[in-house]
C-alpha cells in the first residue's frame, strides 16, 4: 500500500536538517524508539517499544540507505524492514523523504510503499492508514517542539514518556546521522504495528 | 475491581473481543466479565426517554416495545447491526466502547443526543454521545471507566426519522456508509457512520425550508465532516459520493414523513 | 477452570472448562454435538448457531462459562418429525448440508417470533447465515412450508 | 414434497425427484464429517507460515517452540527434505510444491515449519514461537512482472509424472511460464473483417470457501499409512502418498466422509502430504485442521487476464477470433497447466468461427497457489468471449440474443478446436433463458436514477477426459444393494443419483441401495470427483455394474427350474425387466445360495478416451468425452447514484443430456448461478504486495440470502448423449459459466457501458458513469 503525506515544521530546512542528523533527537521524536544502532556504513538496526492500552510491544527493525540528496531539496531514499515475531508479521517500506523550504518553515513530505506481511497484513488497510496518520502527527509535533524551544501549537495528542522536549544543539551532518533521518520518518509507520496491538 | 486488575479488558457481549483474540492480535488476559453483574440488562422508560443498561443486547433494543415507541430511530438502527444472532449477544455498552467508526447504532445515538453514563471508583459521570467518540476507535472513556447506562431522550412527537445503511459489496456486509436523520421541531440532526474515522454528527435549523433546501443544507453541513478511510469497500472518492446519496435519501425520506404526518 | 452444567437438548452435562473455553468447542468435544460447526470463527457464517433457550447464539464467539445452567438446543436435538426439520428435508433444503443446522435453528427462532413470516422477514432473519452451495431458494421454501405446517391457515 | 410411502415408485428411479438419501441427517447435522470423527490421542499440528513473499530460507529457529510445555516436536522443511528427498515435492501437473518449504518460500503464508503438540492451542502457540531468518528475493506479484521480469518463482520447472505431454519442460530455467497451450486454425491475421471488437478482460482470483474447513488425520498401523481426510480425490491422494513415502499402493489407505462443500478446494495436495510425512516420520497419529484464515491460503481460483478479439466479415459471419489468455497460478502450478489448456481451447466460445488463434499460458507468481475451482478456468474465458460477442452484436446493430443464436454451434458442427459437437444444445439453452426472461419484451430502461436492462450469455465446457471410473456392486439376498465407488459426495448428491441408477436397472427401491464412502481399501479406483464428470463416467460404470448384476440374476433364475416362467437371456438395454422385483430378487439369491444374507458381487469399469492435442495446432478430433452447454439470462436494475446492481430475474439453463434427478439438477444450476452472482458483483480475493488482505469471512464477500435475484429460474435442457448413462451428463459447473457475462451484458444494456473487469462493484459502475 502506498502512503504519502506532508507536514510542516516551524523552522528552516537548514535548521531541521541537522536536527534530523542527531540520533538522540530522533530517538526522542520517534514515538517509542528505544534503540538505534549503526551496523555499517549504510545499515542500521533499532528497536521500537510502545505501550498501548496496557500492552507492551517491541519490534526490531533495520534500515538501509539507498541514496541521499543534499541540495535545496534534501532527499533520502531508504528501505526499512521491521518484524514483530510474536505477531508473526513483517513490514517492508520503500521510503522517500524530502525536506524543502516553505517561507520560514520547512515542509517535510514522504512517500512510502509499504508491504505488511503476516497476521497483521490481513487486518487491512484502513487501520494502518489511520494509525500512520496518528503517529505522523505525533512525530511532527515532537519534531516541531524540538525545533522550537518556545511553546508550539499542535500539542501531541498522546505523548510518550520520552516526550520531554530537549534542546538540541545542531551538529554537522554525518552519514550516520542522515540515515537516522529516514528512520525517523518511516518509523512513524512501523509504530503502526504497535498501535494495532490494541487490536481494535 | 477495574483498578486492581492488571491489563483489564471489559467483556460485555464479547462478540468483538472474541474476534480479535482469534485473529491473534488481542492478548488481554484479565477480562472483567459484566455478565455476572446484576442490573445491567434493564431498560426503563419515562416521559423524558429511555435508560438502558450496558448489557442490554442490540436485539433487545431492536425488539423492546418501549424503545420502539419512545425512540424508534434507535430501535431501527439496532436492527441493522450485523444479523439477529450477533444482535442477540452484542451488548450496547460494548458496541459504544468499541468505538468503531462503522457501527450502526452510533449515528442514531448522535442524532438522538443520547448520553453515556460512565462509572469508575471516582464516581459516575454523564458523557454526551456527541462528545464520546474522540478518535479512531478511541472514546472519551477513561481506562478504568465502564459504560453503566445509555440514556436516550424520547423522540419528540411530530418528529420524523430515517436510518439508511448502504453496503457496497454483498448485501449483508459491513456498511460502506450509514446515516441517521432525525427531524424534530424543524431542527435536522444527522449522524454519520463509516464516513470518517469516528461517527460524526451535524445539525441545522430547517425553519422555512423546502425539502430541496433541507437536502442542500444537509449536504453542506456534512461536507466538512467527511473523512472516509479507503478500503475494499470503496475509495475516499466513492464514499464521499455515497455519503451525499444516502444523506439526501434519508433527509428526503424523513421530510416526506413530516409532510405526511 | 470452572465447573459448569450445560443442559444440552434436555440432558445435563457437567463439565470443567477453562475461562477462555468457547461454547462451540465444549459442545462439540464434551457434549458430542457435531452439528455445531466452525465455519468462520468470527460469527459471520452461522454454522455454529445454537439456541440458548429460544435465542440464537454464535457459539464460536461465546464463552462457555457464561452458559452455566443454560438450556441449549442444537439441531441434532430436534426430532426428525419436527416441523422445521421435516420441512427442510422435504424441500430439499440441503446440498452439502454443512451450514443447514444453523439455518434450521435460525428458522425456529424466526417462527417463534413470526409464525407467518413475510419474505422480507425471512431474508432479514437468515441473512447472517451463509450457504455456499447456494441452497437459499429451497431454504426459503422450507421456512414457508414449516410455518404452514406449524400453524395452518 | 414428502416422499410417498410406497416401497418402490418411479420417483425413486432415473428421472425421479427423490430427496437425497440422507436429507434428514444433513438437516439435523448428524451426518458425520471428517472433523467430527473421534480420533483418540493424537498430535495436533500447527504450521509456522512465511512472512515473506519470496525469500531464501537462511535459518529456522525452533528452540523456543520446542521448549514450550506440551510440544512433542518441531519439524522444518529441511528436516522433511532430508528424510524424503525430492519426493517431498508433489503436485498434479508439476512436482513443485513441498509439504514444508525448505530452500525458499514463495508466498506469504507458506508453511515453513510444523509443530506437533498435545493440543491445538499449544501447537499454535509454538508455531508462533518459531523464528525464520530469510534472504529476500525479488518478488513477482503480477502477471506482467512474471512475464517480463527477471525474477523467477521457481529456478527450474519440474513437471510431475502425471502429464506425459509436459516432460519436455523438465529442467527449463529462467521462465515463470510453466505451460503454454496454442490453438491455431485458419489464419485470423489474414481475415479482412468488416468489424472487429477487442477487449482486455480481467477476472480476479477468488476463493471457494466451502463452509466445512479442511481436516486431515493420518496415522500408521501395521506398517501402513492410513488417512482420513477431506478430499475430492482419494485415489489421487493415495498415489501421491505412496510416492512420497515410497510405499506400495496397498500400504496406503485413504478414506473420506461426506464433504461439507468443496467446489475444487479439497482436491489434489492440500493438507495430506504434510500429514502423511509427519505421521510417517514420527510413527504417530497426527491431526491437521485448517482455520478459516489458513484455508484461504491452501488454494484459490486463478486470476486471469484475457486480451481477445472477435471479427465479423462483411456478410455478418464470424470470421476470426483471437485470445491471449494468462492464468495466474501463484507459487505452485497445481493443476494450472490442465486448466490453461482445457479453458484455452474454448476461449473463442461455442460459435462457428472461420479462424482462431489462442495462446493460453499458465504463469507463476509469488502468491497463494491457484488450483481447480468450479468451472476449471472456463468462467474466466467465458467472461471474455460472451462480452465480445455481445459488443459485436451491438456494433453491428444486431439483437445480442438473435446474433448469438445465428452463430452458435449445432449438433454435428466442428468446434474451433477440432472436435465435433454432440449433445450440446446451446441454442436450446439460449432459447430457454431468453423465453424465461421475456427477451422479446423490451425493458423500460428508465431515464432517472434507476436504469433497467437485460442480457444473455452462453457457456461451453468440456468434461475432464480421459478419466477412469470403477464400480463394484454387492447385491444382498434381501434385494438391498451395497455400491462401492470412490465418488465423493460433497453436496452434489452423487450417492443419491448413483443409487437411482442401480435401482432403475434392478427395479428395486433406491432407498435400499447403500453407497459406500470412498475408502481406497474397499472402493475401487476412480480418477477424481470433479469437473462435473461423475454422473457420466461413474454413472456409466454404475449402470454397467447394475446391468451386469441383472444379467447375473436372470441367468441364475434361468437355472432355477422352479421358476419356469423366466425367460432366457435378458436384453442388454436394461429397460424391459418386468420379471425382476425385490421379492423375486430375494428368491433368486436365496435359491442360489440356499442361505439368507448371502451376497452376489459384480464389477464394472468405464474409461473415457481422447485424442491428444496436435502439437502444432492444438486441435484434436476428440478433445473430450462430452460437452456442457449452458446459458444465462438476466434482467436487472442499476442504481446510477450508488452503482448498485439489483437482479430482478436470472434464468439459468443447462443441457444435462438427461436429468437422473431433476430436483438435484435444478439445485446444481441455481447453486452455481448464485456463486456466479458473487463472482460477477463482489466476490474476489484482494492481495496487496502478495499479502491477502481480505482472508476472513468478515471481509471476504459471499452471497447471502439477501443477494438472490427476485426471481431465479433453473431450466433443464435435455439432449441425450449417445453414450451417457440413460443419456445423462454432469451439471455441477454448467450453471456458473455464463453468469458474469450475462450480468455484464445486461448492465451494458441498461447504462450503455461495457465492463471488462470483474467484479463489477458499485464503485466501478459509478466511476465509469462519471467518466463517460
Amino acid at each position: 500500500m502506498k502512503l504519502a503525506s506532508e507536514f510542516s515544521v516551524p523552522a528552516s530546512p537548514t535548521e531541521v536538517f541537522p536536527l534530523f542528523f542527531d540520533p538522540d533527537a530522533m530517538r526522542r521524536c520517534i514515538p517509542g524508539c528505544e534503540e538505534l544502532e549503526r551496523l555499517d556504513e549504510s545499515t542500521y538496526r533499532g528497536r521500537l517499544v510502545n505501550e498501548v492500552a496496557h500492552v507492551r510491544f517491541s519490534a526490531g527493525f533495520s534500515a538501509a540507505i539507498e541514496s541521499v540528496t543534499d541540495s535545496d531539496v534534501k532527499a533520502v531514499k531508504a528501505v526499512l524492514k521491521g518484524e514483530d515475531r510474536k505477531l508473526g508479521s513483517s513490514i517492508k517500506i520503500d521510503a522517500q523523504l524530502r525536506i524543502r523550504p516553505d517561507g520560514d518553515s520547512s515542509l517535510v513530505d514522504y512517500e512510502m510503499d509499504m508491504a505488511l506481511w503476516g497476521k497483521l497484513g490481513r487486518l487491512g488497510e484502513p487501520i494502518i492508514r489511520r494509525r500512520s496518520q496518528e503517529v505522523e502527527r505525533e512525530f511532527a509535533a515532537l519534531l516541531a517542539a524540538a525545533c522550537a524551544p518556545q511553546p508550539v501549537t499542535g500539542e501531541p495528542e498522546r505523548s510518550t514518556g520520552t516526550a520531554a522536549v530537549p534542546t538540541v544543539a545542531p551538529s554537522p551532518p554525518s552519514r550516520t546521522a542522515r540515515t537516522v533521518a529516514v528512520v525517523a520518518a518511516v518509523l512513524a509507520v512501523i509504530a503502526v504495528l504497535a498501535g494495532m496491538r490494541r487490536g481494535r | 475491581m477495574m483498578s486492581t486488575v492488571d491489563n483489564p479488558m471489559v467483556y460485555g457481549g464479547g462478540t468483538a473481543i472474541q474476534i480479535l483474540i482469534k485473529q491473534g492480535i488481542l492478548f488481554a488476559d484479565n477480562f472483567v466479565d459484566l455478565a455476572g453483574i446484576p442490573g445491567l440488562t434493564e431498560i426503563t422508560a419515562d416521559a423524558a426517554g429511555l435508560r438502558a443498561g450496558p448489557m442490554v443486547t442490540a436485539r433487545g433494543m431492536e425488539t423492546d416495545d418501549r424503545v420502539r415507541r419512545v425512540a424508534p430511530l434507535a430501535s431501527t438502527a439496532y436492527r441493522h447491526v450485523a444479523n439477529p444472532r450477533v444482535r442477540n449477544t452484542a451488548s450496547i455498552g460494548g458496541n459504544l466502547a468499541h468505538g468503531d467508526y462503522r457501527l450502526d447504532p452510533p449515528p442514531a445515538l448522535l442524532a438522538l443526543d443520547a448520553t453515556v453514563e460512565a462509572t469508575s471508583v471516582r464516581g459516575t459521570r454523564s458523557l454526551p454521545v456527541r462528545q464520546f467518540f474522540v478518535d479512531f476507535q478511541q472514546t472519551a472513556l477513561a481506562p478504568d471507566e465502564l459504560v453503566t447506562a445509555v440514556r436516550i431522550p424520547a423522540q419528540p412527537t411530530g418528529s420524523a426519522y430515517r436510518f439508511v445503511k448502504y453496503s457496497s459489496l454483498s448485501a449483508n456486509d459491513w456498511p460502506c456508509a450509514s446515516v441517521a436523520v432525525l427531524i424534530a421541531g424543524r431542527e435536522v440532526h444527522i449522524g454519520l457512520g463509516a464516513l470518517a474515522p469516528v461517527p460524526r454528527y451535524a445539525s441545522f435549523d430547517a425553519t422555512g425550508m423546502t425539502d430541496q433546501a433541507a437536502v442542500d443544507a444537509a449536504l453542506e453541513v456534512i461536507a466538512p465532516l467527511l473523512d472516509p478511510i479507503p478500503d475494499v469497500r470503496g475509495s475516499v472518492r466513492y464514499k464521499r459520493r455515497l455519503a451525499q446519496v444516502i444523506v439526501e435519501d434519508a433527509v428526503r425520506g424523513a421530510w416526506k414523513d413530516l409532510d405526511n404526518a | 477452570m470452572n465447573e459448569i452444567t450445560l443442559i444440552v437438548n434436555g440432558t445435563p452435562h457437567r463439565t470443567r472448562v477453562s475461562d477462555s473455553a468457547l461454547l462451540l468447542d465444549v459442545l462439540r468435544e464434551q457434549a458430542g454435538c457435531t452439528s455445531v460447526r466452525e465455519g468462520c470463527g468470527v460469527g459471520a457464517c452461522g454454522a455454529c448457531t445454537v439456541l440458548v433457550g429460544e435465542t440464537s447464539v454464535s457459539s464460536c464467539l461465546a464463552l462457555a462459562t457464561r452458559y452455566d445452567g443454560a438450556n441449549i438446543t442444537t439441531a441434532e436435538g430436534l426430532d426428525e418429525n419436527d416441523d422445521v426439520v421435516s420441512a427442510f428435508a422435504d424441500c430439499g433444503a440441503a446440498q452439502c448440508g454443512y451450514c443447514i443446522p444453523g439455518f434450521v435453528l435460525m428458522t425456529r427462532e424466526l417462527l417463534a417470533e413470526h409464525p407467518r413470516p413475510t419474505s422480507e422477514q425471512i431474508t432479514e432473519h437468515l441473512e447472517g447465515n451463509i450457504c455456499r452451495c447456494g441452497t437459499y431458494p429451497e431454504i426459503r421454501t422450507a421456512v414457508s412450508t414449516a410455518a404452514e405446517r406449524r400453524s395452518p391457515r | 414434497m414428502p416422499e410417498t410411502p410406497e416401497k418402490t415408485s418411479r420417483q425413486d428411479w432415473v428421472g425421479g425427484r427423490r430427496a437425497r438419501y440422507d436429507a434428514l441427517g444433513r438437516v439435523r447435522g448428524v451426518v458425520g464429517h471428517v472433523g467430527d470423527q473421534p480420533v483418540g490421542t493424537c498430535a495436533h499440528v500447527a504450521v509456522h507460515r512465511s512472512t515473506q513473499p519470496h525469500a531464501a530460507i537462511r535459518a529456522v529457529h525452533t528452540e523456543e517452540a520446542l521448549a514450550i510445555d506440551g510440544v512433542y516436536a518441531v519439524v522444518t522443511g529441511a528436516d522433511l527434505h532430508k528424510r524424503f528427498g525430492e519426493a517431498l515435492l508433489t503436485g498434479p501437473a508439476f512436482a513443485d510444491q513441498p509439504a514444508l518449504a525448505y530452500d525458499k518460500v514463495r508466498f506469504v503464508g507458506e508453511p515453513v515449519a510444523a509443530v506437533l503438540a498435545a493440543d491445538l492451542a499449544t501447537a499454535r502457540e509454538a508455531a508462533d514461537a518459531v523464528y525464520v531468518e530469510y534472504d529476500e528475493l525479488d518478488p513477482v506479484y503480477d502477471l506482467d512482472t512474471a512475464l517480463n521480469g527477471e525474477s523467477y518463482v521457481h529456478d527450474e520447472l519440474r513437471p510431475s509424472a502425471v502429464f506425459g505431454d509436459l516432460r519436455h519442460l523438465d529442467g527449463v530455467r529462467d521462465t515463470n511460464i510453466n505451460y503454454e497451450y496454442r490453438l491455431r486454425h485458419g489464419n485470423p491475421n489474414k481475415v479482412s473483417g468488416a468489424r472487429t471488437v477487442r477487449g482486455e478482460f480481467w477476472a480476479p482470483p477468488t476463493h471457494h470457501v466451502p463452509i466445512e474447513l479442511p481436516c486431515t488425520v493420518a496415522w500408521v498401523e501395521g506398517g501402513r499409512l492410513e488417512m482420513l481426510t477431506t478430499t475430492q480425490t482419494p485415489s489421487y491422494v493415495r498415489q501421491t502418498i505412496a510416492d512420497l513415502l515410497d510405499l506400495p499402493l496397498s500400504r496406503v489407505r485413504v478414506t473420506t466422509r461426506p464433504l461439507g462443500g468443496s467446489f475444487g478446494a479439497k482436491m489434489y495436495d492440500r493438507l495430506e502430504p504434510l500429514a502423511a510425512a509427519l505421521a510417517w516420520q514420527f510413527q504417530r497419529k497426527v491431526r491437521l485442521a485448517a482455520s478459516r484464515e489458513e484455508a484461504f491460503l491452501l488454494t484459490t481460483r486463478h486470476g486471469a487476464a484475457i486480451t481477445s478479439t472477435l471479427t465479423a466479415d462483411a456478410g455478418g459471419q464470424l470470421s476470426a477470433a483471437t485470445a491471449d489468455v494468462a492464468y495466474d497460478t501463484g507459487a505452485y502450478a497445481d493443476v494450472g497447466p490442465r486448466i490453461t489448456a482445457k479453458s484455452g481451447m474454448v476461449a473463442p466460445g461455442p460459435y462457428r468461427i472461420g479462424s482462431v488463434d489462442v495462446r493460453s499460458r499458465c504463469v507463476y507468481t509469488n502468491k497463494p497457489s491457484a488450483g481447480p475451482f468450479r468451472g476449471f478456468g472456463v468462467p474466466q474465458v467465458t467472461w471474455s468471449h460472451e462480452s465480445l460477442i455481445d459488443e459485436l452484436a451491438h456494433e453491428l446493430g444486431e439483437d445480442p440474443y438473435a446474433f448469438r443464436r445465428e452463430h452458435l454451434l449445432r449438433e454435428g458442427d466442428l468446434a474451433p478446436m477440432g472436435t465435433r459437437m454432440h449433445s450440446a444444445d446451446f441454442v436450446g439453452c439460449l432459447d430457454a433463458v431468453a423465453e424465461s426472461i421475456s427477451w422479446d419484451t423490451q425493458p423500460d430502461r428508465g431515464t432517472g436514477r434507476i436504469r433497467r436492462g437485460r442480457g444473455v450469455a452462453v457457456g461451453v465446457k468440456a468434461v475432464l477426459t480421459p478419466t477412469i471410473a470403477n464400480a463394484v456392486l454387492q447385491l444382498n439376498q434381501d434385494a438391498s444393494a451395497t455400491l462401492m465407488i470412490s465418488t465423493v459426495d460433497m453436496g452434489q448428491g452423487s450417492d443419491t443419483i448413483m443409487a437411482q441408477i442401480v435401482a432403475d436397472v434392478l427395479r428395486v427401491d433406491s432407498r435400499r441401495v447403500h453407497v459406500v464412502r470412498a475408502d481406497t481399501d474397499v472402493t475401487p479406483y476412480d480418477t477424481i470427483t470433479a469437473g462435473s464428470r461423475s454422473t457420466y463416467h461413474t454413472g456409466n460404470a454404475v449402470r454397467a455394474v447394475a446391468e451386469s448384476m441383472r444379467v447375473r440374476l436372470l441367468a441364475l433364475a434361468a437355472e432355477q427350474p422352479e421358476q419356469p416362467e423366466q425367460h432366457g437371456q435378458p436384453e442388454r438395454s436394461g429397460v424391459d425387466t418386468g420379471e425382476l422385483d425385490e421379492e423375486r430378487i430375494a428368491e433368486i439369491v436365496h435359491a442360489h445360495f440356499g442361505a439368507r444374507g448371502a451376497t452376489l458381487t459384480t464389477e464394472a469399469n468405464f474409461t473415457s478416451s481422447w485424442s491428444p492435442y496436435d502439437k502444432e495446432t492444438g486441435r484434436s478430433e476428440k478433445v473430450t468425452e462430452h460437452w456442457f452447454a449452458g446459458a444465462v439470462g438476466v434482467r436487472l436494475a442499476v442504481d446510477t447514484a450508488t452503482g448498485r446492481v439489483h437482479l430482478e430475474h436470472l434464468a439459468v439453463a443447462g443441457d444435462v443430456g438427461r436429468a437422473i434427478n431433476p430436483a438435484l439438477v435444478e439445485q446444481q444450476l441455481t447453486g452455481a448461478a448464485i456463486m456466479g452472482i458473487g463472482h460477477a458483483l463482489f466476490d474476489q480475493l484482494v492481495l496487496d504486495q502478495g499479502q491477502l488482505v481480505n482472508g476472513t469471512l468478515l471481509d471476504y464477500q459471499l452471497p447471502s440470502i439477501r443477494d438472490l435475484p427476485d426471481e431465479l429460474t433453473p431450466i433443464i435442457v435435455e439432449s441425450p448423449h449417445d453414450d451417457g448413462p440413460f443419456g445423462a451428463k454432469g451439471v455441477g459447473e454448467t450453471g456458473i459459466l455464463a453468469v458474469a457475462p450475462a450480468i455484464g451484458n445486461a448492465i451494458r444494456d441498461a447504462i450503455g457501458l461495457r465492463f471488462t473487469r470483474l467484479p463489477m462493484t458499485p464503485e466501478a459502475i459509478v466511476t465509469a458513469l462519471e467518466s463517460r
